[in-house]
Order: structure tokens, then C-alpha cells, then sequence
């Protein structure tokens, strides 16, 4: 894949670098480049949400700090775990005296260096709180879901806790909804090709001219299902009974749905994808009561889309509804 | 042949790692990208380039200082799981060295079996998981075992690296628990563990440091 | 290029199935299921700003029917110009009395329909002026510049034209503004790999696995300048030079600067491209007062990005700077 | 061999049309996206289907209908510069059918004329400009001058016929001077103009069906 870069070890800085050109506004730097947070940070007396994970998946991680979203994250090199002092100066920089939420992907690799940025910031009496997010049914079957993947379904976690802090929730309040939200969010997603990590420059894998792969990982991880491409609505079928029968969603069930792109596939094929998702669940009885479509989570240039959706209650419903805004995603 | 190892073979055999971990580089992306996400590759060339960076201020601290900076400035700049057990089987390994001026067959042996029990309490992983843990395990036992039989530091690691290998190599079979390749557990047979093979790696470089260093 | 849709002569349709029931809040079809109109039209007393255009361009140009946008669309084929009928109904469905402005790219095909759809609306007294965009530096010399592509430099024109009849301009002067909008936009653009036509099934072009090609269409049209795929810093320098010395945009020029996506180059790549045209313009003393870095014009899955400059005055600042509000483009 | 076309003619010469030109679309499309953005092959497929269609209702109408409505379901399916141009030919060249029961060479010369005349006011280009214009003007011509000599119409076809091959090959040299392919002008010589290729072959189609039609 030919891509617009410079030297593939200085893509990541680069890139931030044209995020805080663009974005004074909205986004300022830590004294850890690398470490990047809202421009009116800290904001007292509110719980800070922190993340991070590596760099490609734009809007995640970093294109969710913002009003009503995430306080600050920290940038990891392209798939590649940020490190565990990123994630202590965004805490440092970012908390408001009442405590942090570290809210991020299920990658072992982020969790063992946002572990030590806790213990790091435990040292500071700085309160730490993890959620993970584990939303891709691919990776693990329903009894042993905290095992899995966070995929797309961090976009709904962003969404819930952020809101949740901005009303002035407390920390406890704010893990406990984000927690709740996240138990109820299941992802499922297809890939049709591969994209490259510029400083690796080979494909994260490959696959036939006429595959795809369901249930692969947003890194490339292996999926449950390698066979021939399918129509759009055969697709649609498969992603729908995995997340439906999985947790499971049931009759009068009301959702909050995101059909997400991995990043090559154009905004008219996931239109097309979500007629026929919405058709299925309105033919079970699932109400959507919202839809987010478009790219989400990337994988840089990977061609695939994902489904995630979320269950709603009465207190997720007013959270998914608030108002929100990054350079990258806004919602009045 | 060394019997001993000096601070100044401590940095001399880092640096040799870095070189000869980062000419396998490719290796193990490979390995990695066939059950994992492939960026292991990656992470050696930053990690052990940012150590190798990170020596040349640190050359004249104490041992245990320069094997506590040269891990965090590993994942610093090449954060990731293995970054992180990196710095963790560094920091702990450091540890072991507060005060120690010389490195022979016991003290190596301490240094990794605290570097093996760092590995654990971070991973919460387990022996047998299909992890770095297979390799490592191993190695630390082999050492301690060396170490009570009191051998000389080069055939202790002569030891050490065969444990390693068959460490290794025993991962081929099992299936993964833990980590990304965990998604996956029951493709991720036949194939080599990444992490225990860098490892391995690690243990073969020193090997070949102490039996061939002047 | 492998494609998420199902038979692809229904892919037009199916997408715009998808459209309609994920925004019925902010989008209704006509008579005509390839008219689609802003919700809440017709706005009586409002000039209506109608657009149209060939499919596989999301968010061109549907995407921007909305508050403080456009009104209506029709939405051709994939590349291919709707027809006049069409036109002539979403034309029907959202003249609020004051006359209409036709806003689109200046395409044969699509000048040749909407120009008889134009005397259609004629034949009902209702009064239709046109403005073509012709933003693309690439496909004409300056003294010819209105036969010129339409491609990125749509966004801007649509921005304009829509706060300035949301305001409650008459036709006249929002004919005027955007007239003015667009005699100061330029476009530049570059291609890293094709994307395909669903009904056709073969890319677009060809090209070599090292190469890019400066100035092409955004339906592959070719360009002015193809070689060896060159550095994010050299295509900048290529891009801005291009733009700049074309209107040209000189010293203390205030502009809104757009740096577009096409469908496959990542989000990542447009900020390390970004970066640098930036940093020229800051080197030639040219002021960017406002950034937009994403995808607002795409070409299907075609790698690769354009920069789009706009130069400011009193009354163009203010209409980008006024609230927007589509299922694809939202300012606050 | 026909020497006038009837009503059913018309219907049977356009259904053959759309069968000749749908099996020439692969050579049309690498025509236009040579010069162009390659879709004239899926207008010409997806019109003449639209056309096609739209005859099985209109059958019993008269041929001033048929040509009509025939040609607006032609650009209403498959808008594009080419659609809205044949439109425009036929509009104008059914407009000469009012009140006609039977074309003959000096009917079918004023349609061919009065289409010329659309397309040029349409399209705002002229002759030389290395369009569909290149190849209907000969043909026009060729008609008129038929009908002038009051030829047969499977003669003055013949002639057309000629006379589009002659204006198509003539498009190779030219440079575009309008439309999308303009935007590349230069790059457009040595290839000859898709639009005038598919005029050409819409001639050549109907000279086979007076030909050969019993
Ligand atoms: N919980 C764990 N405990 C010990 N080692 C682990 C654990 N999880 C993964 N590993 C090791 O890390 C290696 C992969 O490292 P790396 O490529 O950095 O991981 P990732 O890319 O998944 O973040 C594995 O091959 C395995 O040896
Ligand atoms: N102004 C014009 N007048 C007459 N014919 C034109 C004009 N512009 C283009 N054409 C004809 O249209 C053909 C292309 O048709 P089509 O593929 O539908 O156009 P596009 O894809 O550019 O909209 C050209 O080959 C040419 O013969
Ligand atoms: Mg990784
Ligand atoms: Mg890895
Ligand atoms: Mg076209
Ligand atoms: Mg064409």
C-alpha cells in the first residue's frame, strides 16, 4: 500500500504535530509529546477520563479528547502500546482532584503499561480507576468476555463515561455506568483487505482476491471465518446473529447502533451494509433508537467494516444523547 | 571467556544483545505476525536502539542503574507487552544488583529468577500459557540450578541457553492463553512463541558474550 | 478492489435505502427516489440551494443537504450525472418562493441534465440561477479557469451558499458570495491508486506500485504530472505551490484551508500532509484561519488526498464560520 | 430490405440498436476511459435497457411518442453528457415525426438534421471539437444529400453509414475541445472520441435493420 508519509519512524510525531496545528483550539501538548490533552485541561472537580492505545486507528483513540468525551490520551507508535510515563503525564496533566478513569482497549500490551502508569500515579494519591473495553465477540466466546478484544465499542465507552463525567458524576458513578455500558456492547467486524504499518512496510496479513475474513482483529489479529466474499447482505447476516445471539439483544431491546469502517471501504458501502442490519433487527423486534455510521476506529487503510451495538437503558440513552465535540467527532 | 561479569561487560553485553536482537529483527516479526499482530519486529529495532542510546549516557552509574534506566528507556520509545516485561524483567533484575559490583553464576541466577517472578506478577500469566514465561522459566531454573552446583558462569549459560531452546521450543505445541495470540488460542499451535523466542534470544547473545569476551 | 454491496446495479439505490433510515430526522426523499431533500423543506422564503451529482463522492454531495447547507440533491449513478427529471423534483420539492441556486461541479454530463431541469423549473415560473464550481487547478490554466473540475473546493461553495441563504439572502446575493467563494478557491490533488465502479468492475486507471499521479480527477481523470511516488513533504511542496501560484494567494491572505481525503489514505496521512502545507503557507505569510482535515470528497476507495485553499474576506469568514448541520458534516 | 419504416420498424430498429450497442459497450467503456471516466459503457447498457423497456409499454403509440418517451427513459436511467445529448436527438428528431406515418430518406435526413441541431445547441460545441457532433454531422449531411438525390433508403443509409465511419476516424487526429477529456486535451490525440464511436455504431445499426429487415 503506497502511503503519504516521511520516514516511516517519524510518522507518529508527524501526525501529531498536524493535529496541534489544526487543533489549538481544542487539543494542547503535555510535557511528554506524546501525551496529548484537552486545551482546557484539567478541569477541576470533574473525573478525567484518560486513554490510549497505538497510533492508525484514527478517531480512536486520540480524536475522542474532547468536551463531553475523554480528557487526554496518550499516542502510542502505529499498533504499538503507548508507554507507561505517556500515560502518567496525561494523568498529571489532566486530573481535576476527583480522580481518574482510565478507559481503553483490551490489548495486553496497553494494559501492563497503563498498570504501571497507575501504580505511578497511585504514588502521586492520584485515584485510578480501569475499565477495559472488550466488545469483539470474535475474540472470545460470551462466558469469558472480558477476555476479549475492545474494538469499535470503545466509541459507545468515549461516549457514556465522558458524558457521565461532564454531568459531575463522581468516579464510582462514572465506572459504574461506563461498566455497565460496556457489558452491554457487542462488536463483530469483516475484513476484505489488509493495510500496512508504515515502519513494518509488509501487509499485516493476507488474503485471497476473493475473501474475506469475519471476526478479524483491528491489527489484523485472525478472525472465526475465512471464506469467499459474500454480498453485502450475506455479510450483513453473519455480523448481526453474532452480535444478536451473543449477548443476546432481544425483543424491544433498544440500541444505540454504529456501523463502523476500517478505513478503505467507502461511506456508500456501509449504507449499504446498515440497510440490511437495520432490516434484521427491526424484523427481531430491536428498535435502533440511534445510528452512527462512517469511520469510527480505523485500521489505517484496511477495507472492512464492523458492527457494534449497545444496549440502552434510560441513564445510557441520556449519555449517548449529550452533546459532544472533538476535532474528530461532534454531536449537538 | 569471561568468569565474571564488570559493569563495563554489562554494557558491552546490552549492546551486543541490541545488535544481535535486532539483526534477528525480522525473525520475529514473523512469528508474531503469523499469532499476533507482527509489530514485535519493530519493537526489538526501537527497544534495543533507545537502550543501546540510553548506555552511552549511562556508562559510568552503577550496574544496577544502568540495567533499571536501559529497560524504561526500552519501552519508552517501543512500549508494548513485550516493552513492558522488558522494563519489568530489567527493573527487577536491578534489583538483584543494588550494591553487587560483579556479576558471576549466582548472582545471574537471581537476577533472573526475580526477573521471571516480575514477568508473572505483571502478566498474570502462567507457565505453559504459550508465553515469554516458557522461555524465561527455564532459563532461571537452569541458572539457579548452576548456581547451586557452583559452575562457572560460562557453562552455567551454556546450561541456561539449552533451556531456553527447549523452552522455546515446546511453545511450538501449546496453544495460547494469554495476550492477543489468546483470540485465536487453537491456530496458534504449531507456530513458535514470539516472546520466548526473543527471549531465547537474549539468553543466547549473553552466552556467546561470556564464552567469546576477551 | 473488493466491495461490500450486493448486485451492483442496485448499489446507488441500496445506499440511499441506508440514508434514508438512519436520518429520517434530517433527510426525506420525493416522488422521485433519487431527489432527496432536507427534512424540514421546503423553508418558505429561503433560496433554495440545490445540487447533484454522480454517486460515490460521500459526503459530496448528499452529505451536505442539511441545516445551513443545502437543500435538496440528486444523486446519480456511480460517477454518472443524475437526470433532469430528478433535478427538476427535488427542485419542485424545496423552492420556498424565493428562487433556487443550482450549486455542483462543473461536469458536461451534469451541466447538460441540470441545465434542462433549469428550463423545466423555468416552465413553472420558478427562478433558477447556476454556479458551477470549478476549483481544480489541475484541469485548465488560470485564464480558463471556468472550465475547470469541480472537485474539494464544493465544500467551501457549499458552505457559503447555504449560510448566506440561511441567513436570508436573496438569490441574488447568495448567487454573488458564492460566485465570489468560488472565484477564490483552488484545488490540488493527488493519486496513490484507483477505486473501482461497482457496475464497471475494473479500476479506474492504472498505475505502477511506485508511483503517484499529481492533478488527476476525482473520477480518474487524468492528470497533470505522474512519477515516482515522492515524499508527504514533496507532495505538499507540489500541492501548495500548484494552488498558491495559481489564483495566486499571496502574502497576509487570510484562507480556509481543506485538506481532503479520497477514500483509502488514512486520517493519519492527511495530518502529516497537513503539517507541512501548512508550514509553507506560515513560511509564505499566508494565514490559515480555519482548517477542515478528513474526508469531504471522496472518489470510492481511490488513495490519496487533496488541499483546497479558499481565500477569506469579512463576509466569506463569517459564512464559514456559521453553524452547519448534516448527517455528514456538523460545525457548531 | 425495407424502403420505408413503419411504426413497428421504429420499434423493432431501436430494440435492435440496443442489442447492437449493449454487445459494443466493453469497447465504448475502454474508449471513454481512455479519454474520459469510462462509464459510456454502462450509460449505453443501462439507456438502451431503460429504452428497451420503456417500448414494451409504448408500442401502440405513435412513432413521434415512441422516439420521445423512449429517449427520455433512455437519460432518465442512465443520465451523463451522453445521455442528456441523446435525449436532446431524440426529442428533436421526434419532434419531425408529428403526425408522420412512415420514415423515408427525406424524414429520416430531417430527424438526423434537427438531432444535429439539438446537440449542438445542447452542448455548446462544434464540429472539430471531438465530439458525438463529428460523427452526426456527416451523417446528416449524407442524408440530406440522399434525400436531395431521392435515393433509396437502404442507399442513403449505406451513404451514412460511410459518412459516420469517415467523421469517427476523423476524431482520432482531433484534440478535445470540450467535456471532460477537454481537461487533458492534448493527451486526448490518437483516440478516437467514444460519443462519435457510439453515434457511428447507432448508424451502422439501423442501416443493418433496413438492410436486412423483410
Ligand atoms: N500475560 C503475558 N505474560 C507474559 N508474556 C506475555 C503475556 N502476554 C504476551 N506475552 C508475550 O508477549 C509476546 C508478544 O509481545 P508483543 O508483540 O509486544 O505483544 P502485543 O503486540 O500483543 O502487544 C508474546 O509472544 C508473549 O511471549
Ligand atoms: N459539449 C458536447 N457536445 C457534444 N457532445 C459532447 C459534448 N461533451 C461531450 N460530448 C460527447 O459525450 C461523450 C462522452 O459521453 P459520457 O461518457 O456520457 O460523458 P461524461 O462521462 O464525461 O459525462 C464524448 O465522447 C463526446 O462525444
Ligand atoms: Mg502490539
Ligand atoms: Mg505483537
Ligand atoms: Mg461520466
Ligand atoms: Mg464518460
Amino acid at each position: 500500500m503506497k502511503k503519504i508519509i516521511n520516514e516511516p519512524m517519524a510518522f507518529v510525531d508527524e501526525m501529531l504535530e498536524g493535529i496541534l496545528l489544526a487543533h489549538p483550539d481544542q487539543l494542547k501538548v503535555t510535557s511528554d509529546p506524546r501525551a496529548i490533552i484537552r486545551a482546557d485541561a484539567p478541569v477541576e472537580g470533574k473525573v478525567a477520563i484518560l486513554t490510549g492505545g497505538g497510533s492508525g486507528h484514527l478517531p480512536v483513540f486520540l480524536g475522542y479528547v474532547g468536551q463531553g468525551l475523554a480528557d487526554g490520551c496518550s499516542v502510542g507508535n502505529v499498533f504499538s502500546s503507548p508507554s507507561a510515563e505517556t500515560m502518567y503525564e496525561a494523568t498529571l496533566a489532566t486530573h481535576g482532584g476527583v480522580g481518574c478513569l482510565y478507559l481503553y482497549g483490551n490489548y495486553s500490551g496497553d494494559t501492563m503499561n497503563f498498570d504501571m502508569a497507575a501504580e505511578m500515579a497511585d504514588m502521586e494519591d492520584i485515584r485510578v480507576e480501569t475499565v477495559l473495553v472488550s466488545d469483539d465477540v470474535a475474540s472470545a466466546p460470551r462466558e469469558q468476555w472480558k477476555r476479549r478484544r475492545g474494538v469499535a465499542g470503545l466509541v459507545f465507552a468515549y461516549k457514556v463515561a465522558g458524558a457521565s463525567a461532564a454531568e459531575g458524576a463522581t468516579l464510582d458513578e462514572v465506572v459504574a455506568v461506563t461498566r455497565r455500558a460496556v457489558a452491554q456492547t457487542c462488536s463483530m467486524g469483516v475484513a476484505l483487505a489488509p493495510c500496512t504499518v508504515p515502519a513494518a512496510g509488509v501487509p499485516t496479513f493476507t488474503i485471497g482476491d476473493d475473501e474475506m475474513e469475519i471476526g478479524m482483529g483491528i491489527h489484523g489479529e485472525a478472525g472465526v471465518h475465512r471464506g469467499k466474499l459474500e454480498s453485502a447482505d450475506q455479510i450483513a447476516e453473519r455480523l448481526t446473529r453474532a452480535v444478536v445471539d451473543d449477548l443476546p439483544f432481544k425483543r424491544d431491546d433498544q440500541v444505540a447502533m454504529l456501523i463502523n469502517g476500517l478505513g478503505a471501504t467507502p461511506p456508500e458501502e456501509l449504507y449499504v451494509l446498515y440497510r440490511r442490519v437495520r432490516q434484521i433487527l427491526e424484523g427481531e423486534g430491536i428498535f435502533v433508537y440511534r445510528s452512527y455510521i462512517g469511520e469510527y476506529a480505523t485500521s489505517l487503510e484496511m477495507a472492512g467494516a464492523s458492527l457494534t451495538l449497545l444496549r440502552l437503558d434510560e441513564e445510557l440513552t441520556r449519555l449517548i444523547d449529550a452533546p459532544a465535540k472533538s476535532p474528530f467527532f461532534e454531536q449537538s | 571467556m569471561k568468569e565474571t561479569l564488570t559493569r563495563d561487560d554489562l554494557v558491552a553485553a546490552l549492546r551486543k544483545m541490541g545488535d544481535d536482537l535486532t539483526e534477528q529483527a525480522e525473525t520475529l516479526r514473523e512469528l508474531d505476525a503469523a499469532i499476533g499482530d507482527g509489530d514485535l519486529g519493530i519493537t526489538i529495532t526501537i527497544g534495543f536502539g533507545a537502550l543501546e542510546e540510553a548506555l552511552d549516557e549511562l556508562a559510568d552509574q552503577d550496574m544496577s542503574t544502568i540495567l533499571m534506566r536501559g529497560g524504561m528507556a526500552f519501552n519508552r520509545k517501543a512500549a508494548s507487552t513485550f516493552g513492558a516485561l522488558f522494563a519489568t524483567m530489567t527493573m527487577r533484575a536491578a534489583r538483584e544488583l543494588r550494591g553487587v559490583e560483579s556479576i558471576g553464576t549466582a548472582e545471574l541466577a537471581q537476577m533472573a529468577t526475580a526477573a521471571f517472578e516480575g514477568v508473572k506478577e505483571r502478566g498474570k500469566a502462567e507457565l505453559g500459557d504459550k508465553t515469554m514465561l516458557d522461555a524465561l522459566g527455564p532459563t532461571a531454573e537452569a541458572l539457579q540450578q548452576a548456581a547451586d552446583e557452583g559452575v562457572l558462569l560460562v557453562v552455567a549459560l551454556e546450561r541456561a541457553e539449552e533451556a531456553a531452546l527447549k523452552g522455546v521450543q515446546a511453545t511450538v505445541e501449546m496453544k495460547s492463553k494469554t495476550g492477543r495470540s489468546s483470540w485465536f488460542s487453537e491456530r496458534t499451535q504449531g507456530v513458535q512463541d514470539p516472546g520466548a523466542t526473543a527471549v531465547y534470544m537474549m539468553v543466547r547473545s549473553l552466552a556467546g558474550y561470556v564464552a567469546t569476551a576477551e
